[in-house]
Order: structure tokens, then sequence, then C-alpha cells
């Protein structure tokens, strides 16, 4: 059996960013909390291809062993992932910009607690008033 | 050629965006929207000589990427693109701006590019590509929106998708590729406790993506989200859910992990029951809608995994079926609440008087989604329930039951009289014409059913007509049971609207998201 | 003893010297109450720590790309501490963190001033 | 053995922000975490996707404070501090139940984890074969721009889409997308003064990122966020806001288009094949550098018209 | 090999100072002084291995860093300032 104790670093990170959402209270929080998600998955990958010569190939020779050359592949990957998380980020940041206008507040309970009246009020109307 | 199918429409898009002014846009993507059917229909019955696999770029093997085009895929496409055809249709004497277009076409890419893919790591990027054009669609009305519906589908699409991302990283590590035909080739050497844990973490986020239990509650409120343009519901409804359906398929085909389809039947069953009944809980006409897009993925799932191969393909034509009827109820649903200002289902009466044609293919909706003979519905539904195990087979029955109970109260809606007015008196030609289309097809599905289903998947079944008879005399029957629980314990039942109106937060659907990761790992891995 | 063990010596006393301001520094940072002296003392540590430290490196690698290179970052950081001191003490003063008299230990500020 | 020390570090500082519930304090505990790990990227060799961290980290910190220095600037509730050690251990009372649900979690996962060998099969052959097939000399920026462009192209409409949905959903109309006058906070003279100094130096910086991507660390992407920092510098600087973000949007979708052109001209049709070998390495160098400008060019539009919409948003 | 022990045991103890600092002020200084040494491990890292495109790292992150410290002491500045205008 082999024990990758490298990766778990990574898990534990998952973990932690999973509990943090489940507890946290504020938006941005757990829009950050989102991030270091992503963070620890991107480390998780990069554990898993690592080596101590990055895919460089400045000469030749080095090509001999590549034992040692970190896999590129998940590298690529990774910088699309970044990518992505940025530009969804941004678009979430806007969402909540205009939320904070309307609400002016950024915690969870509260947040969903105006936005569900105002939800039941156009979709259920009078029929939830005894 | 494949990769044109993808690329092209963001050529169009990108076009669209930069060139256009919204009067010229719309013509213009009617016309490529309607060229794209076309092809997608001559790529129909070019998979019925041979399946295409395509290199992306001129590396061969798993290097570059793949894609494959089989009867399945092609299939779905052809439905996208004539879905997405009927809904441009829809859209086209409202004024939406050149960003509409430009978001429409892309996510009609980004679906297309899902059903055709082969590489497990641009499912991420597509998903997430159509994960945000959905959201951004939902918000589009500048208006009158509120943005936090769309602020939660988008964070929790996010971190369902770094359970995708991290599975995908276990899969890469023990395989060395990310093509989905070696993976599954290097994967049959493996025991069934290593591969719990990518099978687990993928499923996961397939599972939020299908709306299935654990996390009902955020999707229909998204779905149904009052503001949200009429065709992005349809489209969200009809045939975003369905490429969720379909990763699925592709992933128990690559893992072929047989235990957690037991799984996955139970799952099924609850999706099934549960948007059901939740479905009786509401009173407006779009909830009702959103809800039985849960019911009715809960009847596909049990389809495609009873393991039966009638089953299988009921499952796919359920598929179709469904976003069949359930665009053109989204579709006619949104005239209605147009047309009267509201959508109280109690409240609404007399479309058939006001508008006879929308209510014609409401009507033959209505008719195909809760399985009457002769529609759309009852073909699949007969083909799911044709030699499942008798528990299986009552379940389907009740859940078809809970169908019709909500369906009564939602056919109200076509008699009777009313005088509100909201904002368009008489729904407008250009929007009535596809509802109309849409409704002609639940029926001409219905009766040459079995063609259809050659046609698509390239199968040839038959239908004995004692079975669908005896289906037949059930669905008289339960509609009969339907009326009288409607008329005694429904109507006008404040509990239940209470009930109906329960849903989670945030916090709690990261909770279940995580239970349902733990649920899913503890019964593949240890049972 | 040719000349790259001396360049090698001389490089690791100038090293040494940068890691002796930086563990001064990180002493004074956690020794001193106020937050004007600390930003004083990681001013010091930022720049000259860096500059020595970053010189021992150009000494050990002698006239090459790579020492061409560090004088950029030697260049870059110069420029840049200094003005991250002072940016940082401008932002405290201005929002009305006024400068200790003495030294001693002033909780009633701290009881004024917080962040939200 | 580095290498655990840092990652003991890593997780740390995420630990702090578990623990924190102040806004400010927990953008600049997010600035150490990436900070942080991006330096762990570094030394699992992955030098590309470091920078890309390093780069994202900043604009990161910086959209965060616009949207909580705009909010939470005027709020006047100022609280007495707490020992940290007393909050933390009341916290972890309400918490307890989560705790365990994800120990467990944690649990589960190491005993499932699969234990099979790493797979090396895709590393050997893109090592091998991606000079000749390619060209250059960095394996990653290979494999971004021609082994799986058709996902590169993905990434670059996100986005535009993105950039495209932040204006769309930004409340203000229009006209008022620039509006050239001097906010009324002012950065010191001396900040003013080195910025000058600064900001050619960043933008050389970045197009010797962008140039030299397909031979060395860096490439389109990381060259882009460096030449996007400039506008932040401009911003700081000038103080004002004064660039159409129109504009800007029709020159990143142009060079959107011409990113798609290009890589159906040369990947997608297999124009390489056409050639004769002699101008084969010639027009491999000439791709990867013209692709690695166009992305790094959009990015960096993409990213200047984000700051200038939060920046917009902080300034009404 | 030392320095780089000196410089984690460093960056443990500015982390300390960032948990601990009692004004925002003192955590962004922390980040700041975490970012220079960060700069730090990376010279001594490329010279280990005589790499010399690391040195483009130490280069992007001071660069990086700087402006982001900038941007946030702006701000905070910012906001303190608009209260007090305010109160006028």
């Amino acid at each position: 059996m082999i024990f990758r104790y490298l990766e778990v670093f990574s898990i534990i990170m998952f973990f932690i960013c999973i509990f943090g959402l489940i507890t946290c209270n504020n938006i941005v929080k757990s829009i950050i909390f989102a991030l270091m998600m992503q963070t620890a998955v991107i480390m998780f990958w990069l554990t898993i291809g690592r080596g101590s010569i990055p895919p460089i190939i400045d000469n030749t020779a080095l090509l001999d062993n590549t034992s040692y050359i970190a896999d590129p592949l998940p590298q690529a990957l990774m910088l699309t992932a970044i990518i992505i998380g940025i530009s969804v980020t941004a678009v979430i940041i806007t969402m909540l910009n205009t939320l904070f206008r309307k609400h002016l507040m950024t915690d969870w309970k509260a947040m969903e607690k105006a936005e569900d009246e105002a939800f039941k009020e156009s979709l259920y109307g009078d029929h939830l008033k005894d | 050629m494949l990769t044109f199918f993808v690329i092209v429409p963001v050529l169009i898009a990108v076009l669209l965006y930069m060139l256009s002014t919204h009067k010229v846009a719309k013509f213009i993507a009617v016309f490529f929207q309607s060229a794209l059917a076309v092809f997608a229909f001559f790529l129909v019955l070019s998979i019925h000589s041979e399946e295409l696999t395509i290199f992306v770029g001129t590396y061969d093997d798993v290097m570059g990427i793949i894609l494959y085009a089989d009867a399945l895929a092609a299939a779905f496409v052809l439905l996208t693109t004539f879905i997405f055809l009927l809904v441009s249709i829809y859209t086209l004497n409202q004024k939406e701006s050149r960003t509409f277009w430009f978001l429409l076409f892309l996510l009609e890419a980004a679906l297309i590019g899902l059903f055709f893919t082969r590489d497990l790591f641009n499912v991420f990027v597509l998903a997430e590509v159509s994960t945000v054009v959905i959201a951004v669609l939902l918000m589009y009305d500048r208006g009158k929106r509120s943005m936090f519906f769309g602020m939660v589908f988008l964070m929790l699409s996010v971190i369902a998708m770094q359970f995708y991302l991290l599975g995908l990283g276990y899969v890469y590590m023990m395989t060395g590729a990310m093509d989905m035909a070696y993976v599954a080739e290097r994967i049959t050497n493996m025991t069934r406790s290593e591969l719990a844990l990518p099978y687990a973490l993928i499923m996961t986020t397939i599972g939020f993506k299908c709306a299935l239990v654990p996390f009902f509650s955020w999707t229909p409120k998204v779905r149904v989200y009052p503001q949200a343009p009429t065709a992005v519901m349809a489209i969200l409804s009809g045939l975003q859910i369905k490429s969720a359906i379909y990763l699925l398929l592709r992933f128990q085909g690559i893992f072929g992990v047989g235990a957690s389809s037991e799984l996955f039947l139970i799952i099924g069953i609850a999706a099934g029951l549960f948007g059901a009944f939740m479905a009786i809980c509401q009173t407006d006409i779009r909830m009702i809608l959103a809800y039985h897009t849960i019911s009715q993925v809960g009847l596909i799932i049990i389809g495609i995994n009873s393991g039966s191969y009638y089953s299988y393909i009921g499952g796919m034509y359920h598929i179709v079926s469904h976003a069949m009827f359930k665009t053109t109820l989204f579709l006619s649903a949104g005239i209605i609440v147009h047309s009267y200002g509201t959508g109280d289902a109690y409240k609404i009466r007399g479309v058939l008087k006001r508008m006879p044609l929308v209510a014609i293919g409401s009507i033959a909706a209505v008719l195909g989604i809760t399985g009457a003979p002769l529609f759309i519905g009852s073909i699949s539904k007969y083909f799911i329930a044709y030699d499942v195990p008798p528990l299986l087979n009552a379940a389907t029955i009740i859940i078809s039951l809970g169908t019709i109970i909500s369906f009564i109260k939602y056919s109200y809606i076509f008699f009777g009289d009313s005088d509100l007015v909201g904002d368009i008196p008489v729904a407008e030609r250009s929007r009535t014409i596809p509802t109309l289309i849409l409704g002609v097809i639940c029926l001409i599905g219905g009766v040459f059913g079995i063609w259809f289903i050659e046609f698509l998947f390239h199968t040839k079944v038959s239908i004995s007509l004692i079975g669908y008879i005896q289906k037949s005399l059930i669905f008289a029957a339960s509609v009969l049971a339907g009326l009288f629980i409607y008329k005694r314990f429904v109507k006008g039942n404040a509990f239940l609207v209470r009930f109906g109106a329960i849903n989670f937060g945030f916090k709690a659907v990261c909770f279940s998201m995580s239970a349902f990761f733990a649920v899913i790992l503890i019964t593949v891995a240890f049972l | 003893m040719d000349i790259q063990s001396i360049q090698y010596l001389i490089g690791n006393i100038v090293i040494s010297i940068g890691i002796a301001f930086m563990v001064f520094g990180v002493f004074g940072i956690f020794l001193l109450k106020d937050f004007y002296p600390r930003i004083l003392v990681a001013s010091k540590i930022d720049t000259v720590g860096m500059f020595t430290l970053i010189m021992g490196f150009v000494i050990r690698h002698g006239i090459s790309f790579f020492s061409g290179k560090l004088m950029l970052i030697i260049i870059i950081m110069l420029i840049l501490n200094p003005l991250v001191a002072h940016i940082m003490a401008r932002s405290a003063y201005l929002s009305g963190y006024e400068v200790a008299e003495t030294e001693i230990d002033d909780g009633e500020r701290e009881t004024t001033l917080k962040e939200n | 053995m580095e290498i655990n020390a840092l990652f003991i570090l890593w997780i740390i500082s995420g630990l702090f922000i578990v623990f924190e519930s102040r806004l400010y304090r927990i953008i600049i505990y997010f600035g150490i975490f990436s900070l942080i790990s991006s330096v762990v990227y570094l030394f699992l060799g992955a030098p590309d996707v470091a920078m890309a961290e390093a780069g994202i980290s900043a604009f990161t910190t910086v959209f965060f404070i616009i949207f909580v220095g705009k909010y939470y600037g005027n709020q006047t509730n100022i609280t007495r501090e707490k020992i940290e050690i007393n909050q933390f251990f009341r916290k972890l009372k309400g918490i307890t139940l989560p705790f365990v649900f994800c120990a467990g979690l944690f649990a589960l996962y190491i005993y499932t984890m699969p234990d099979t060998a790493a797979s090396t099969y895709l590393k050997e052959w893109y090592l091998s074969n991606f000079i000749s097939d390619v060209g250059g000399k960095n394996a990653v920026t290979a494999i971004l721009l021609a082994y799986r462009v058709y996902d590169t192209l993905f990434e670059a409409l996100i986005l535009v889409v993105s950039v495209v949905a932040v204006v769309h959903m930004s409340h203000f109309s229009d006209s008022s997308v620039s509006d050239g006058h001097h906010s009324e906070i002012e950065n010191s003279g001396m900040a003013v003064f080195t910025l000058r100094i600064i900001c050619p130096i960043i933008v050389l910086f970045g197009g010797y990122l962008v140039v030299n991507g397909h031979i060395s660390a860096g490439g389109g992407f990381q060259g882009g966020l460096a030449v996007a920092t400039f506008f932040i510098c401009r911003y700081m600087v000038y103080n004002i806001y004064d660039i159409s973000v129109k504009r800007v949007m029709q020159l990143e979708e142009l060079i959107f288009l011409s990113i798609i052109l290009l890589s159906i001209i040369a990947v997608f049709l297999g124009a390489a094949a056409l050639l004769p070998t002699a101008y084969l390495p010639m027009f491999q160098r000439a791709y990867l550098i013209l692709m690695n400008v166009f992305i790094g060019l959009k990015v960096a539009c993409g990213f200047f018209i984000l700051f200038y919409r939060y920046i917009a948003f902080e300034r009404r | 090999m030392i320095i780089l022990w000196i410089m984690f045991v460093m960056l443990a103890l500015y982390l300390i100072r960032v948990l601990k600092g009692p004004t925002i002020w003192d955590r962004l200084l922390g980040m700041n002084l975490i970012s220079t040494k960060i700069i730090v491990v990376i010279i001594v890292f490329a010279s280990l291995y005589e790499t010399t495109f690391l040195l483009d790292f130490a280069i992007v992150y001071a660069l990086m860093g700087f402006v982001s410290t900038i941007f946030i002491a702006l701000f905070l500045s910012e906001r303190k300032l608009g209260r007090k205008r305010g109160k006028k």
C-alpha cells in the first residue's frame, strides 16, 4: 500500500473548506471558501504530478530520466481551472454588489429571509395567509 | 466536422454581439438556428451508417481532445438544436438585445459540446460555461431583477464542480489520461473499493446537476425565478437538466459500478415521489411545472437504472418526451402569465376561450406528461414499466398518480371565465406557433413513438396491444382516483401550501451535498 | 584557495549579515508595542536586510545572467519597500491613528481605534 | 522536507480564515493564503500555475477590498477586540456537530483512498514528443496552445462571458461608464512619483512574460495579468476614471475572434501539415508567440474591464 | 539550506504577528513582510538549483504584492477619511 501523505494535506484543506462553508454566516466568506476549495483541488492535482524539475526543457539531456520532471498536463489543466474560477468569482461579486445595494447586508440568514419573503409573496400570494 | 458544430455557434455569437443591432440580430439568429437544426438532422441520418470520432487538431490517439458522436449524442444534439430554434422563434417579438442572443448561442454551443465531448476535463470546462451563461440569462431582465437566486445557483455550482475536479484528479492519477474510452478500458482492471472514491466524488456533482433529492429546494426556485425570461426557464427545465442526465449515463458507462444502480433506483423513486408531492402543494403554475421536472427526472433515473433493456430505452425516450412537453408547458405558461398578470392556478380561468391555440398546445402537453394514451408520455412510461419488478411498477404508478393530481389542478385554468388582464391581452403569432408545433409533436411522438425511437436510438422495439390497453386502463383509473383525491384533500388545503413553501438555505444545501457524497461513498465502498 | 571558494566565503558572510538584520527585525516586530516603531523596523528589514542578502547571492554567483536579474530585483526592492512602508504609515496616520508620545502600553487608544 | 513545512504553514493560514469573522482581516489572510499556496506550487514544480496564482491573488484581493471597503467603510460599530483564544473555544462549542461530520468524512475519505501507483502514460508521451510536434521549450504552453487548444478557447470564452455579464449586470447605464473626474481621495505625492517609475517596468515585464511564454515560465495569461496590473497603478496615479469600457470590450471581442480563427487555421485544419518541413519550426514559433500575444492582450483587456467596473461601483 | 529554514521560522513568526496584530495595519505589515520573505525563499531556491527563470517569480511577487498592499492601504485610509467627512 502506498500512502500518499502529501496529498493528504490538500484533502485536509478541502474538508476544512467544507467545514467553513457549512458553518460560516457571511456571503463574502463563503465566496472566499469556494476559492480556497479550488486552491485545495489545484494543490491536489499538482501534488499527484509533482517533480523537482519544472516541465521546461532547456536541453534535451533532461529527457533521459523523466521521473524527476513534473507532469505538464495537470499544470495546463489547472491553469484553465484558475481562469475559470476567477471569471466565475467576478460574476458572483458583481451579483453580491447589486444585492448589497438592495439589502445593505452580507449575512446569509438575514438575506435568505428577506429574499424568501419576496419570493413567496410573488409566487404564493395570499394563499399563505390564514 | 463535429468541432465546427461547437465552434461555429461561438463564432456567430461573438459576431452578432460585435456587429449587429438588435433588429437584424434576431433574424440572423433564427436563420443560423434553423441551419444548425438542419445540420443536426443530417448528423442523425449519417450516424445510422457509422459512428463519428473526431480528433481535434492533428494529434491522434488520446493526446489531444477527442469528439465522439454516437446515436445517443446525435439524438441529444438534434433535440437541443430543435428546441433552441423554437425558443428563438418564441422570443422573436420581444425586445431582447444582442446580449441575449450572444448568451443564447453560447449556451447552445456549450450544450452541444457537452454532448459530443469524450474528454473528461472538457466536460468540466463546458459545464462551467453553461452554468455561468445560465446564471446571467436568469438575471437578464435589467429592471426588476434580484440577483439572489442566481448568485446562490452559481456558488453552489462552483462548489459542486470542485468535487468533480477532485474526483477527476483521482481518475487521472489512476489511469493517466483524460479520454473517456481509454479511462473505461483501464478501469475494468481495478477493484471496486479503489474506484469508490472518484466515483462518489463525481456522482456528487452529477447528482447536484440532476437536481436529485438532497438538493431539491434550490432547483425549482432557480427554475421559476419569477423575473427570468420564459425562454430561459424552458431551456433550463427542458434541456440543461438533460445534459446532466446524459453525463450520468456516460459516467455510469465508464465506471460500470453496478452496485450503485440500486442506490440510484432508491434515489430516483424518492425524487419522483417527492417532486410529485411538492407539485401538488404548489399554487403557481410555473412552480408546478418546476417541481414536475424533479419527479420526471426521478422517473428517467428509474428507467435507466432498473437494469432491463426496455426500461433503459423507455428512460431515454422519456428524456426526449420530457423535453418536448416541458418546453411546451413552460412556453405556454409564459404566455398565460403575461396575459393574465398572475401565475396563480386558482385565479386563472378561461384560457381556452381567450387563447384557443395556446390552450390546445398546452392541453396536448398536459396529456403527454400525465401519460394519456396516444400521447408521447404514454409510450415512454409504458417502456419504463415494461418488465420491471412489481415494486418499481407500483412506484411508477404512484408517481404518475401524483402527476395526474397536480395536473388536474393545472387544467382547471383552461375552463371557466376570468377578467384578469396583464401585459398582453392576446398572444402574438410568433409566440403561439412554437407552442402549437411542440403540442402537435407531443401527439405525433405518441402515435408514431416506435418509429421515433428507431430513428433516434436505432433500436427496434414493439408494443404489445394488450399491455398498452392495460396501461390505458390504469391511466383512466388513476384519473378518477386523482379527481377524487383532488376534490377531497388537495383543494384549498392551507397546510399543503405551507408545506410547499419550505426551502433550504445555502448552508443546508452544502451540508446535504457532502452528506450525499458520504452516502454514495459508503454504499459503493462497503455494501 | 582558488577564487571560487573566496567568492563563496565572502558571499556567505554577506548573506549571514543580511540574515542577522532580518532576525533583529523579527525581534523588533515582537518587542515594540506601537505600530509606528514597528513599521520603522519592518522597512529596515525589507530594505537593508534584503539588499545585503541579495548582494551576498550576487557575490556568490559572480558576473552572470543570474546576478543581473538579482540586481534588477534589488533595484525594484529599493524603490518599492520604503514606499510600501510610507504608504502604510500614511494610511494609518490619515485614519486617525496618532503617534504615541511614549512607548508605554496605552490601552485607552486601543479601545477607541479598532477595525470593524 | 521543506515542502512539509510549507504545507503546514499553508494549512495554518487557511485555518486563520475559518475562525475569523471580520471581513478586512479575512481579505488579508486570504492574500497570505494565496501567496503561500503559490510558493507551494512553485516547490511542486509548477512555475506557470504559481505565477498565475500570484497574479490572481493580487486581483482577488483588489476586487474584494473594493467591495468591502465601499460598504463597510462607513460602518461605525467599532467593537472592542476580544481575546482570540476565548473566541476560538466559544465558537468551537457551537460548531461541534459540523466538525464531527467533516472529521468523519475525512476519515472515510482517507480510508477509501485508492492505493494504486500514479500512472505516467501521458506524461512520457508529452515530454518526449512536444518539441517536435509543437515547438518551444515549455511543455505546459505546448499543451495549452496546441494539444488542448479546444479547452483554451472555452477558457478564453468564459472570460469574455464574465466580462459581458459584469458589464450587463452592473447597475448604471452605459453613458456613465467613465466620468473623467478626479476622485476625492488622493494618493501621496511620493507614491505617485514612484508608481510612475514602476508602471513602465510592469508593462515591459508583462510583455517579456508574454513573448517568452513558449521557452520559459510564463505565457499569455500571466503576462496579461501583469499588464492589467498596470491599469491598477494608472488608476492609483491619476485617480481618474476615463477610459471607455465600450471600446476596450470591442477590442477584447476582436481579439477573441482572432484567437478562434488562428486556432482554426493552425490546429483544427492542420495547416502545419501543408507546409514544407523546412518552414515548420518557424511556423510553430510564430504560432506560439502570436497566440500568446493574443491571449495576453485579451486577458489584459478583460481584467482591465473588471477592475474598472468595480472601481465604478466604488466611485458612486 | 539553513537560510531556507530560517526563513520558514520567520514566516511562522510573522504569521503569529498577523494573527495577533492589534490593528489592521499591523496585519497589512505582516502580509508585506511575508511576501518579501517569500521572495527571499524563491531566490534561495533559485540559487540552489541554478535556475534563472525562478527569478522572474521574485519580480512578479514583488510587483503583485506591492500593488495589492498599496491598494489595500489606499482603501483603508479612504474609508476612514470618508467617515470623517461624513461627520463634518
